[in-house]
């Protein structure tokens, strides 16, 4: 195989695909790409290119030629020639042979192109209007890869930056010298996945998978955008490939998956108050026993005790509190850094049964990360995810496009029953362009993209949701 | 003949034309599935595999076949192959399924479309027993066993060792409601 | 009969976008339309069936 | 055959010999210099009401970030511009063109079905008319690119694809109508002696087109009846949920639109096959080959439209296939190039307007010819597919081939139709503005597509910035020059040296043998034709 294509490649390239590295620096020309098939439609292209060119210049020197000595002020007496069979043959066949002999290596790198033998990593990508989302097939990750160029950039109320409109939040990871096959559909409607520097583009059909492959041998970052009109925001939907070693992809995959499965802890599992207590009684040894001893009597006068102190048996929320955020002025520190969410919420429910505490509640580690989401945090939040993810629909200002996307100012449903708001962000509106959110993006900006419209444009309806509300959501309770 | 009786007949030749042409834009949509069938263009395949199983299987090689689910628009629905990649000798008959849940309040109706990559795999991978192009009721949060039995025709040339089959899952309630209520007016509510 | 051949002789030299004139004179003077039609159809669907031809070629050179 | 006794039949309602007085001239005429003349103005609007709308997108683009329009909008300007400059600018010049000339050219008193011809054109008023009020819908204008893929046309379309729909079906109707016409004037109506072989190059051209026009028009209505259907009947001809496929409306609109590339072409070769011998005083070389290669490349062209498709995920035969049967037709449509040149070879030439014009429209559109043949290449084309390359090349093919040829035409006949001499001094400023705008525009484009700028984008990466700007630039050059193109033409009905009947010292043909400007009606009894073509 390998020999055969070298051979039908031919002697037609290499001396004319010379002097084109200097055009690629001008940013004029296509990239070369860091594949070998990127290199190999290159050199296509710098040969067809430079046919071209040359059929150009004799077609144009004889027209020029003609125009300049066979006129009428230069005294040129029209000749009464109007056919020669001969020569119109061979201007047939010459074109005719070049073309064929274009044929045979373009062939060659289309049947590369296809080549569909299996690959080690299998990359699913799906076009949403308009983003792309990427599932690993074989590491069950998978994720959402939006624009992150802010919208001021766009609207020109700030400085653009390098990689204006080819800058995404999460960049599509892949190892080096590794066969990766693509598998592209859609969501919506026809979308296309392009890198130059890989020379993939493929149409992303809905209902229907597409494939591609590509082998980079060159670790870096490579930039690419849709190129198949998919309605508004089109031109708002890059693809950004960031190639990294081997080692590098295997520790990527590792973090990415412990991140999924630290969130999946928080938001997934069910604790019950024994488990609590187990796990909280370690973080108390490790982190509050030095102080309040592990007996929960404090050293009096210095720290004070826990057993049966208005903190550990009162109100819930301020103890919450003064552990997340620590207690200013004493030697009480804020744990939100130093502790998970589950260890805090872990200590809390052991402070307060412990030692003849019994109270009996059970604090879960969606209370704690609810703390840190007051209202503030989720209006400054909820205008960023809405600037991301619904700006480009209901606009910036909330009016919505009248005929396509309805305004969000004033309107039922987010001035109306908050539960029937949540709803349709977490599972969209079936037979509408309202898409289901919920896999995109996650609780807390969630529930701060639903505070957020119903506070800001004057709708001031005041209320808020905690993100434990929406993590634990279910299309049912309406 | 006089030129008018001419440009007569010429204009109606012209005008039968142009409704033949009119016709062959529509019959160009059989042509065209027939014309995928056939080569596998575009992934597509058959609508119920009702293949015979193949009297040998040939041991000597594997083929990988992975399922992917994919869910259109906002499909609220789990959607997910039994298992992801099967190693199967051509020939070799198969039996796997598609699990899928209903996590919303309503009943909905579902269908799954078929697609398979590359393309001309297509013709390979053959279905004795599928769900593709089912309507799939679903009442709230109930889930479903949707099995398949395919195997891979030994004819398969030897370039191809891996495919690709997934299911798009789109979400059919709103146009089964309308056909149902076109069905029968049997004062049939809906369910929602 | 003869008159068909030769239609489909100019219709083949069409392809190429060559003619001559002597050629043309005959065609229009002895050629029947429905010869060029026919020709054209038969010659456009060679046509089609020598490129599928050549692309099975090439795709059984690659894929051995 | 008689023509006599058809004039008698048609032109029995206004027996004098001079147009009707007022509006009821235009709304009620069957004249084909008339009628031809409405096609013309109406053309001329719908190119400057769709240049206006390139000239929105190109002040967008003039800088990265958003300035003027929102991307919704932009969209919508994009798809606009499309449609108006294929079905409102460039088909109805060529049919007027046709009207005008094809019945002087082939000494014919009038067009054969002059009834129908008005209808064909008021269709168009009202087909365009329509489209336009849909940019003042709630939702807007189409937004789906011109060639309106599903689903994005269908289930995700804005309400006013319903009117755009009928629209299309509007303009279907009238070009078939047009095309049926033509056809048989040119086969019907042809003064005794003027045989097919003796027809003049552009009347050969126009007869291959509106052959073109009546086998793909009712293709592109079929398609569009589909998406109706999809979108009110609950059909699913292109929705992957009730088993249909989005990809068939890209063949069936393919199957369409390759041929469609021809419409909007062939008739230019006629014209500048009649300008070229005219100002090199030189008969067109190689004549035979012209009019085989026409017939030839309209066959063809059916079988080439899937590689507009290349990325669609064809198996690779399809690929191979299409790339194969692409790459051998371009070289029909490329010798002619070669004949033009043998034409001019050894000539004895001057450089009047439609010259000028026409010798643009060869160079140019042999740029646009290479390009695409670039583009035919199927592993390259990945790279090209979709981008400003794209966009370069077609409208290479379109602005400097079609628009160009129009122009020629337009200027070459212009003393034909009004009995003045053109005033060479503003037909030739207007030359150098255009050929220097449209190359500072589109020339630039093969750059930034090559560097990785995809077409039908609001806005664009930094390093695309530079080339952007100078295309916005020679687009307002482009646009501003068409202006001195309406004064002159303008200056030219009103006043200007008496022209004489053979205007152009080297033309050949029928239209120059009545006087200018040509009667009311010509060739009431049909002329004597001599040997010549």
């Amino acid at each position: 195989m390998e020999t055969r294509k070298n051979i039908l490649r031919g002697s037609l390239f290499g001396a004319l695909t010379m002097p084109s590295a200097a055009f690629a620096e001008w940013g004029l020309n296509m990239p070369v790409g860091v594949t070998e098939i990127s290199r190999s439609v290159f050199s296509l292209h710098m040969t067809i290119f430079w046919v071209c060119v040359a059929i150009a210049v004799v077609v144009f020197g004889v027209m020029f030629y003609s125009m300049f000595h066979h006129r009428k002020s230069r005294g040129a007496k029209s000749a009464h020639f109007h056919e020669n069979t001969t020569v119109e043959v061979i201007w047939t066949i010459i074109p005719v042979a070049i073309l064929v002999a274009m044929a045979v290596p373009s062939a060659a790198t289309l049947i590369e192109m296809y080549d569909p033998s299996d690959a080690e990593i299998d990359v699913q990508i799906t076009g949403y209007q308009w983003k792309w989302k990427y599932d690993y097939l074989d590491e069950e990750v998978s994720f959402f890869s939006n624009l992150s160029t802010s919208r001021d950039a766009i609207y020109n109320a700030e400085q653009k930056g390098e990689n204006y409109l080819l800058e995404v939040d999460k960049h599509l990871v892949l190892p080096v010298d590794t066969k990766i096959r693509f598998l592209l559909t859609a969501n919506d409607v026809i979308h296309s996945w392009w890198v130059p520097d890989l020379a993939v583009k493929k149409d992303a059909i809905p209902g229907f998978i597409n494939e591609s492959w590509t082998i980079i041998e060159k670790p870096g970052i490579y930039r690419g955008q849709c190129t198949e009109l998919c309605g508004k925001d089109h031109g708002y939907m890059p693809v950004v490939v960031e190639a990294v070693s081997k080692e590098d992809y295997a520790a990527w995959v590792a973090t990415i998956k412990a991140e999924a499965a630290a969130k999946a802890d928080l938001a997934g599992k069910t604790w019950t108050l024994d488990e609590l207590m187990t796990e909280g009684e370690q973080v108390y040894l490790k982190a509050c026993a030095a102080c309040h001893m592990p007996n929960g009597e404090g050293l009096p006068g210095a720290f004070p005790a826990l057993k049966n102190s208005p903190i550990a048996v009162g109100d819930v929320a301020a103890h919450i509190d003064i552990v997340v955020n620590g207690k200013p002025g004493t030697a009480m520190q804020a744990y939100k850094d130093q502790l998970s969410a589950v260890e805090m919420a872990a200590v809390i429910t052991y402070e307060r049964n412990a030692w003849g505490n019994n109270t009996g509640e059970a604090v879960t580690p969606n209370q704690i990360a609810d703390m840190s989401w007051d209202m503030d945090r989720l209006m400054t939040v909820g205008e960023e995810v809405y600037g991301k993810a619904c700006a480009a629909c209901h606009q910036p200002n909330g009016q919505g496009i009248p005929g396509a996307f309805p305004g969000l100012v004033g309107t039922d449903i987010v001035m109306g029953d908050i539960g029937a708001h949540i709803d349709i962000v977490v599972n969209g509106k079936a037979g509408s362009a309202m898409q289901a959110f919920k896999d995109q993006l996650s609780p807390e900006e969630i529930a701060a993209v639903v505070t957020y419209e119903r506070n800001a444009w004057g709708n001031n309806v005041g209320d808020s949701v905690k993100p434990s509300t929406v993590a634990s959501w279910n299309g049912g309770e309406k | 003949m006089s030129v008018a009786a001419d440009t007569k007949k010429l204009v109606a030749r012209l005008v039968l034309g142009t409704v033949l042409m009119f016709g062959f834009g529509f019959a160009m949509v059989p042509i065209y599935n027939v014309f995928c069938e056939i080569t596998g263009l575009n992934g597509k395949i058959t609508r119920t595999g009702e293949s015979e199983q193949p009297l040998v299987v040939n041991q000597d090689r594997t083929v990988k076949v992975r399922f992917i689910s994919v869910f259109n628009e906002e499909m609220p629905w789990e959607f997910e192959p039994m298992q992801k990649v099967y190693q199967v000798n051509p020939g070799q008959m198969q039996q796997t399924a598609f699990v899928a849940t209903n996590p919303t309040a309503n009943n909905m109706v579902a269908q799954a479309i078929p697609s398979v990559s590359p393309s001309e795999a297509a013709q390979y991978l053959q279905k004795v027993n599928c769900f593709c192009f089912d309507r799939q009721p679903l009442d709230a949060g109930a889930t479903a066993e949707m099995p398949m039995v395919f195997f891979i025709d030994p004819e398969i040339p030897e370039h191809l060792d891996s495919i690709t089959l997934s299911y798009t899952l789109f979400d059919i309630t709103d146009q089964q409601q309308v056909a149902e209520a076109k069905n029968d007016n049997n004062d049939k509510r809906s369910t929602l | 009969m003869n008159s068909f051949f030769s239609a489909m002789r100019s219709t083949l030299s069409s392809f190429l976008g060559v003619q001559s004139e002597k050629q043309r004179e005959e065609d229009f003077t002895n050629g029947k339309p429905i010869h060029f039609i026919a020709s054209g159809l038969i010659l456009a669907a060679a046509f089609v069936v020598v490129v599928m031809l050549v692309v099975e070629g090439v795709l059984a050179l690659a894929q051995k | 055959m008689s023509t006599a006794d058809i004039t008698a039949e048609h032109h029995d309602d206004h027996h004098d010999h001079g147009p009707a007085k007022g509006l009821s001239r235009w709304f009620f005429t069957t004249n084909h210099k008339d009628i031809g003349s409405m096609y013309l103005w109406f053309s001329l609007a719908m190119f400057l009401v769709g240049g206006s709308m390139a000239l929105v997108i190109r002040a967008e683009l003039f800088q990265p970030g958003l300035q003027l329009v929102e991307p919704g909008f932009f969209n919508q300007m994009t798809t606009m511009h499309g449609l108006i400059m294929v079905f409102g600018a460039v088909m109805p010049a060529f049919v007027g063109l046709a009207n005008w000339m094809v019945p002087m050219m082939i000494g014919a008193p009038d067009m054969a079905l002059p009834r129908m011809n008005n209808w064909s054109f008021w269709i168009l008023p009202f087909a365009f008319g329509m489209l336009l009020l849909t940019l003042f819908m709630d939702g807007g204008a189409p937004n789906f690119g011109w060639t309106f893929y599903a689903p994005l046309s269908t289930t995700y379309a804005p309400d006013s694809v319903t009117f755009f729909i009928f629209a299309v079906h509007m303009m279907g109707v009238s070009s078939i109508m047009g095309a049926i016409n033509i056809v048989a004037t040119i086969l019907n109506m042809r003064a005794p002696g003027m045989t097919l072989m003796k027809m003049p190059l552009f009347v050969w051209t126009w007869l291959i087109t509106a052959y073109l026009l009546i086998a793909v028009m009712p293709v592109l209505a079929g398609v569009v009846t589909m998406m109706l259907m999809d979108i009110h009947f609950g059909t699913s001809f292109f929705d992957a949920a009730g088993g249909g496929d989005p990809v068939l409306f890209q063949h069936v609109f393919w199957f369409f639109g390759h041929p469609e590339v021809y419409i909007m072409i062939l008739p230019a070769f006629g014209i500048v096959s009649a300008i070229i011998p005219t100002f090199a005083r030189k008969q067109l070389f190689g004549y035979a080959s012209m009019v085989y290669a026409t017939a030839s490349i309209a066959f063809l062209s059916f079988i080439v439209w899937a590689h507009h498709m290349f990325t669609v995920g064809m198996p690779l035969a399809g690929e191979l296939f299409f790339m194969f049967a692409t790459m051998l037709i371009a070289v029909p449509t490329g010798v002619k190039v070669f004949n033009w040149i043998a034409t001019m070879w050894r000539g004895s030439m001057t450089f009047e307007t439609p010259m000028l014009f026409a010798l643009a429209f060869v160079i140019l559109f042999t740029i646009g010819g290479l390009s695409g043949l670039m583009l035919a290449i199927a592993p390259a084309d990945f790279q090209y597919h979709d981008t400003y390359f794209v966009v370069a090349h077609f409208h290479y093919v379109l602005v400097p081939g079609a628009i160009f040829s129009i122009m020629a035409a337009v200027y070459y006949w212009l003393p034909k139709w009004t009995g003045h001499q053109l005033n060479e001094g503003a037909g030739k400023f207007h030359f150098w503005m255009s050929f220097i705008g449209v190359n500072i525009t589109f020339f630039p484009m093969h750059f930034i597509g090559l560097a990785g700028m995809p077409r039908r984008i609001p806005d664009y990466a930094l390093q695309f910035a530079d080339f952007n700007a100078i295309a916005s630039v020679g687009a307002f050059i482009f646009g501003l020059s068409q202006l001195i193109f309406v004064w002159n033409v303008i200056q030219n009905i009103r006043s200007g040296k008496k022209a004489e009947a053979k205007c152009w010292e080297g033309a050949e043909g029928l239209e120059w043998s009545v006087p200018s400007p040509a009667p009311y009606h010509t060739f009431t009894t049909p002329p004597q034709i001599e040997g010549a073509k």
